[in-house]
């Protein structure tokens, strides 16, 4: 399954192996989709998917060759961009809905804690799920953009699935969650007080499939098959929602009430440019980097 | 080698076992059993053993190796339960080491404790017996000077030779001015002229405090020197083969005493009797005494 | 002892390391891979990462953390140790409870850590504590059963209260054992340190390690690697000279000449 | 404290009639009962730690599916492997370093250096190295469980008794019959504590190596539920990984009343 | 019990030690010192010995308790370095223990592996020998018998006597049939009617293997009766008090040894010399006797 570079050429008649490293969450629902509609193997991709916690594991399996592509938030490329690391981002991910008022990704604190919008923030520990990241740089310029003060914001590290608890239980004044999480959390008398990416670009690429160098050169018609197999997937995903949730229970273990409420994200098939540009001015600015990202290198 | 001379100022005694009329046995064994149930093997160290011994008394117990003398010691102490059959000290049964007891192990190198000192191994029983400070540093420092050790008082027991960790061992049992006090061949490593020193010093002990001693040896030399009485034991399994009175008179004297006739008599007497032993000997139901 | 043993025993111990060192410095000397920088450029990162600040902000309250959760872990290991190894019944009692609770991964049981200790401190220093008071409990449960039998009886017999044959006989008889079991948990208790700064954190030695990994920042991350080592020797070596007080009878008793 | 009493008075011995066993089962059933009171009585809200009844009926849903039962599979084979190198290669180099003075004089920094490094810290190179299979994982397992071994046979080795050791010498047993009639039994007991906590640990890594690297296993399927938020579905996996640990422990308690029958930790327990 | 009456059968003797002429003294020891260097003491337990040993000679040392026997033993068995002055086997330096050679030690309990069987203790040794199955059988078989524990042949040390330990000991060292063999204190824990047994047999295989043997004891008589020479230390510090070559026929008898007159007068002898020495008499340099 390693070594995208061994991979034969189509054309020689034999199938592709591809690994995809992804993260078990609602917003990978597009390639298990592409791949149980047989997108993929029209293309002569046969496609496995190796589940990972998070970027910190699929990033670098992506660089080493071990993961032919791989799937990760837009911030942690952007970062890694800026480490040398060779990476090429392939095709669109996951980005937001554009609505405020829904969308995949929110800011929910519990009822009646006085936190009404964004700019009550300020002063607040905010939990997200990793620390200088995508989260707390949209979260800063949500509350920004409100009118609050974000720099006294107390960030705090918490797993999402954490945070139901820990907001309910006022261990933290508020927390950044995504799906199912926001619903889950809303259920249970927590009450949304923003939507960051939203707010924060409403066409926002909050993820994006990526591959290494040496693969995007060494092998550029398999990059392509994937990409436009991954496109096809997200069309679909995008024109699709009831199979999208309904494809929830054979990779996580969202409880079907959960997955029929729950707020599914955007599933383009572009990246929206500017907004990337955005995220990494917002990195520049937030001290998550220490160089100027170069945005036309990492995007395809 | 002093002998502890200042017995007057001994400290009052504990009173568990003075509230009985002296004549009566102190100690009482009654059809003593006692089988080790191994895995593979089941032995039947002792077979059945009844004895008495008085207050005060100064017993000796002999017997060939692996009779089950140890055994024996183990359960007078209540460090070992019998299968069947009882030991009573002073009308009580023995369930649990009682007060007032001081036991010199045979594997003396194994009871020092290794992270005390030769004096701390003599001076802790003293502190849990609560015995004040001043009097405290006496008991120690005679003990220790009475077997010879005041020199290596600093000592860790791996430091010292087989013989001084014996003595250290005895010291601790003589300092801890018991009422009972069981030695199990507490003389085996040392040389000869200490052994008789140490002989004299048990007896000088047991004369000062009036101390019940049962006292295991190999050496029937000392057990006639030393006894008022010397039990002998048979072969496994275990019976009391006899029990032979000592008439020597009181004041002992190491080269006297040994050269009376009465003393080579009861020697020649007990070898004989350790010898049937050994040659697997076992007095028949009503029989006092071997051939 | 003299300067040159000194020089011999310092030659000795640092010689491996020195040796090894050398290879590190030489295999990554001209390395382009991300993921090896040369070692000259991680020390280079060394000194700007750490002793600028991250001190006393970073690596001060870790440290304060696991002296915490250490010092917890060795008190209710040595205390539980003696109880379990102590009675036999109450070993069969516990043992499967407590294997169970052993077999779970830290990662796992934090989520219910901050159910009941929140997120502060306290969890993370329950985290350290947890994960490392297995090796002290095991250890002192053994080195209890095993306290030699005459010894035993001679405590017995001379009626020791309970105290005395608790701290005489037992923990005593038992320490050797105890202090393999510390030894143990000292580095286990490094590790949890680092593992607790993965959850809840806003600082600390092993958050900073996290954050350089996640942001791809490979030379700070090695250096923050070389910083665990050096604190794991620096503190193996208090804990040397502290064992070579507790049981100097023992170690003089092992290598008595008899 | 009557260390040694509660086993030789008979009355004692009659009393201990109540098997180990069943010892060790109430003690687990009285753990049952208290993760299913603490939310019941409310200390701790109910959603984010199940009673034990709604665990159960998560781990009968579990016992049913066959993706459970490869996952368990593949836990199982990787934490054995890993755990029979980190034990061959604790004991081997612990016998050889502690019994040779010099050589554990020259590794001993290095030894402290390394053991302290969190294999957690360790994820990214062994990715680096062998991608998301079984290796990565089993590098760490390897890694994490071979100090504990190494450490206590170190400590196993430093107890032989001087006498003991020089009977051997005496009677000119070679390096190898010295380890193994001397330093080998002498050193079984600090073995057997090394290998209880290395199971453990290797169990641990390999579940959080299969948890944050990805590999298949139980690791994974608890990963799987967390980010799902399936509560009870993770407390079930957690259930079992705790018992995989009991389990591991009947085994080693086992060998160990066998082959350590003449210690006196076990011959007193037996035996008296 | 037997006293392995099989001698001819006995293998090939390794010929390490046979190269020499059989006048030339087989051990050698010079000016051996030995200074114990602890923490909080420094223990000279030996200061100045010089003595040879011939071949197949049986020599007996005495002194007093601590005075640094085992210290000398361990030197020359190669255990322990000593602080200045050399032990020279066979013209050989010894540095570590060599070969053919046996020691029963003092602490027997501690010698024994507890994880063996009394069988497996003795025969382990023997395995490590090369000794074929067959003949390793008869040895153990024989060794055990000798010292009376065939019935114990399948216990663990813990699970004997005193004295059933120290016979253990001694059946390894006797099955081993060793060309050495150094024993301390080697009967301090068995019964009168066993020690003369196994002192029997010692002098047996002594006679049979032709064995230089080394033997530390306390018991004077012991000494007398099994020695062709007795060595006598002083005190610690510790230096040569004496040595009595003993001057009865090589046929030795437990009962008509013993009653010579000739034994008394060396037993009163020693017995006087080891009384001195106890109390700190020490040689003045080219004085020989004590007054
Ligand atoms: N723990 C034990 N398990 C099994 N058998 C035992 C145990 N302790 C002693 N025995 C057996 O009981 C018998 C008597 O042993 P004991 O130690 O009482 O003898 P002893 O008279 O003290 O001998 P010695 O004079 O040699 O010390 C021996 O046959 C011994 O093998
Ligand atoms: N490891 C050691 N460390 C310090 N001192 C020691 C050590 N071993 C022996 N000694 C000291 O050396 C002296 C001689 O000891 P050794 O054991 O040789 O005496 P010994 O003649 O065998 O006595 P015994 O007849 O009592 O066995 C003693 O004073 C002892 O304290
Ligand atoms: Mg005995
Ligand atoms: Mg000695």
């Amino acid at each position: 399954a390693c070594g995208g570079g061994e991979s034969e050429q189509a054309g020689g008649g034999g199938t592709d192996e591809v690994t995809v490293g992804v993260i078990p969450i609602v917003d990978v629902a597009p390639i298990y989709l592409g791949q149980q509609q047989g997108f993929f193997a029209e293309r002569d991709i046969e496609l496995t998917l190796e589940t990972s916690q998070g970027g910190a594991a699929i990033v670098p399996g992506v660089a080493s060759g071990q993961f032919d592509f791989g799937f990760s938030n837009m911030t942690s490329l952007l970062t890694a961009q800026t480490q040398d690391l060779p990476l090429q981002v392939t095709g669109a991910g996951v980005a937001t809905t554009g609505d405020v008022d829904d969308d995949f990704g929110a800011i929910v604190a519990p009822a009646g804690s006085g936190i009404d919008d964004a700019s009550d923030l300020s002063g607040r520990s905010v939990a997200v799920n990793t620390l200088n990241n995508i989260g707390d740089t949209t979260v800063r310029h949500t509350v920004e953009q409100a009118g609050g003060d974000p720099s006294d914001i107390e960030f705090v590290e918490l797993g999402f699935p954490d945070m139901p608890a820990a907001v309910q239980e006022g261990r933290v004044d508020a927390a950044w969650m995504v799906e199912p999480f926001v619903t889950i959390a809303t259920d249970q008398d927590a009450e949304i007080v923003a939507s960051n990416f939203a707010a924060t670009h409403e066409e926002l690429a909050v993820a994006a499939y990526f591959t290494s160098t040496e693969l995007a050169e060494s092998d550029p018609n398999l990059v392509d098959r994937f990409t436009e197999a991954m496109n096809a997937s997200l069309d679909y995903a995008q024109d699709n929602p009831e199979q999208a949730r309904e494809i929830l229970g054979s990779y996580t273990d969202i409880d079907s009430a959960t997955a029929e409420s729950l707020t599914l994200p955007e599933w383009p098939t572009e990246i929206n440019e500017e907004s990337v540009q955005l995220l990494a001015d917002l990195a520049v600015e937030h001290g998550l980097v220490e160089s100027e990202p170069d945005v036309q290198a990492l995007l395809p | 080698m002093s002998t502890l001379e200042t017995a007057s100022e001994s400290p009052p005694q504990d009173t568990t076992m003075d509230n009985d009329a002296p004549t009566t046995p102190l100690l009482d064994v009654t059809g003593l059993r006692k089988v080790f149930a191994g895995a593979n093997r089941a032995v039947e160290a002792l077979q059945d053993l009844t004895f008495t011994v008085s207050r005060g008394e100064l017993m000796c117990l002999v017997g060939p190796s692996g009779c089950g003398k140890t055994t024996l010691l183990r359960c007078v102490s209540g460090l070992l339960a019998p299968t069947t059959g009882a030991v009573t000290l002073n009308g009580a049964p023995v369930t649990e080491p009682p007060r007032g007891m001081a036991v010199v192990f045979q594997e003396y190198g194994r009871s020092l404790f290794p992270w005390l000192t030769a004096w701390q191994n003599v001076e802790l029983p003293l502190k849990e017996k609560k015995v004040p400070r001043g009097e405290r540093k006496r008991l120690v420092t005679e003990a220790l000077d009475a077997v010879g050790l005041t020199e290596s008082r600093d000592a860790h027991p791996w430091e010292l030779s087989g013989g001084m960790q014996q003595r250290v061992a005895i010291a601790r049992a003589v300092a801890y001015e018991p009422q009972v006090l069981l030695m199990d061949e507490p003389f085996a490593a040392v040389d000869a002229q200490t052994r008789g020193e140490l002989e004299d010093l048990v007896r000088a002990l047991w004369q000062r405090l009036g101390v019940t001693v049962l006292f295991v040896t190999h050496d029937i030399d000392e057990a006639v020197y030393l006894g008022q009485r010397v039990v002998v034991l048979s072969a496994s399994p275990t019976v009391v083969l006899d029990d032979v009175p000592i008439t020597l008179p009181d004041e002992r004297d190491q080269i006297t005493t040994r050269s009376l006739p009465q003393f080579a008599e009861l020697r020649a007497a007990i070898y004989e009797l350790v010898q049937h032993a050994k040659n697997g000997y076992r007095p028949q139901p009503d029989t006092e005494h071997p051939s | 002892m003299t300067a040159i043993a000194w020089g011999r025993k310092l030659a000795i111990a640092a010689g491996l390391p020195a040796v090894l060192v050398g290879i590190w410095w030489l295999a990554t000397a001209g390395s382009t891979s991300v993921y090896w920088p040369p070692l000259s450029t991680v020390l280079e990162t060394f000194a700007p990462t750490w002793l600028e600040g991250r001190l006393t902000s970073d690596v001060l309250p870790s440290l304060l953390r696991l002296a915490a959760g250490y010092a917890l872990a060795l008190a209710l290991g040595t205390a539980l140790g003696t109880v379990i190894g102590s009675w036999p019944t109450v070993r069969a009692l516990t043992e499967p409870a407590l294997e169970f609770f052993r077999a779970i991964p830290p990662p796992v049981l934090v989520p219910i850590f901050i159910l009941f200790a929140g997120i502060g401190d306290g969890m993370k220093i329950l985290v350290i504590m947890v994960g490392s008071v297995w090796p002290i409990l095991l250890n002192t449960v053994e080195g209890v059963r095993s306290i030699d039998e005459v010894l035993r009886d001679t405590a017995r017999c001379y009626r020791f209260r309970r105290r005395t044959r608790l701290v005489q006989l037992v923990l005593r008889g038992a320490s050797p054992r105890i202090v393999t079991g510390a030894r143990q948990a000292l580095s286990i208790a490094i590790i949890l340190m680092v593992i607790s700064e993965m959850f809840a954190a806003t600082n600390g030695l092993g958050f900073s390690i996290v954050q350089f990994q996640r942001s791809f920042a490979i030379p700070q991350m090695w250096s923050g690697i070389i910083l665990l080592g050096l604190i794991g020797v620096a503190l193996s070596l208090i804990f040397r000279a502290c064992e070579a007080r507790v049981l100097a009878w023992y170690q003089g008793q092992r290598a008595a000449q008899r | 404290m009557s260390v040694a009493t509660a086993t030789r008075t008979p009355q004692a011995g009659a009393r201990r009639r109540v098997p180990d066993s069943v010892l060790g089962l109430a003690g687990l059933a009285g753990v049952a009962v208290l993760f299913e009171l603490v939310p019941r009585v409310g200390l701790v809200d109910e959603r984010y730690l199940p009673p034990a009844s709604v665990t159960a009926t998560a781990l009968a849903e579990l016992v049913s599916d066959a993706a459970f039962w490869q996952a368990l599979t593949s836990t199982l084979l990787g934490w054995a492997l890993g755990l029979a190198i980190a034990t061959v290669a604790g004991v081997v180099l612990g016998i050889v370093i502690g019994s040779v003075p010099a050589l554990r004089a020259a590794t001993n920094s290095t030894i402290e250096f390394l053991r302290p490094i969190p294999s957690v810290a360790l994820i990214p190179l062994a990715v680096l190295l062998f991608g998301a299979d079984l290796r990565s994982t089993l590098i760490l397992v390897v890694y994490a469980s071979f100090w504990q071994v190494l450490v206590q046979v170190l400590y196993g080795v430093a107890d032989v008794d001087p006498v003991a050791r020089d009977t051997a010498r005496s009677y000119r047993f070679s390096a190898l019959s010295q380890v193994r009639t001397v330093i080998w039994p002498t050193a079984l007991p600090y073995v057997m504590t090394g290998f209880r906590l290395a199971a453990a640990v290797a169990l641990i890594l390999e579940i959080t190596g299969e948890l944050i690297i990805g590999s298949p296993g139980l690791g994974n399927a608890i990963a799987t539920a967390q980010s799902s938020g399936a509560v009870a579905t993770m407390y079930a996996l957690v259930v079992v990984t705790g018992l995989l640990g009991v389990g591991v422990n009947v085994l080693v308690r086992r060998t160990e009343r066998r082959v350590l029958r003449w210690h006196p930790s076990v011959r007193r327990e037996v035996a008296a």
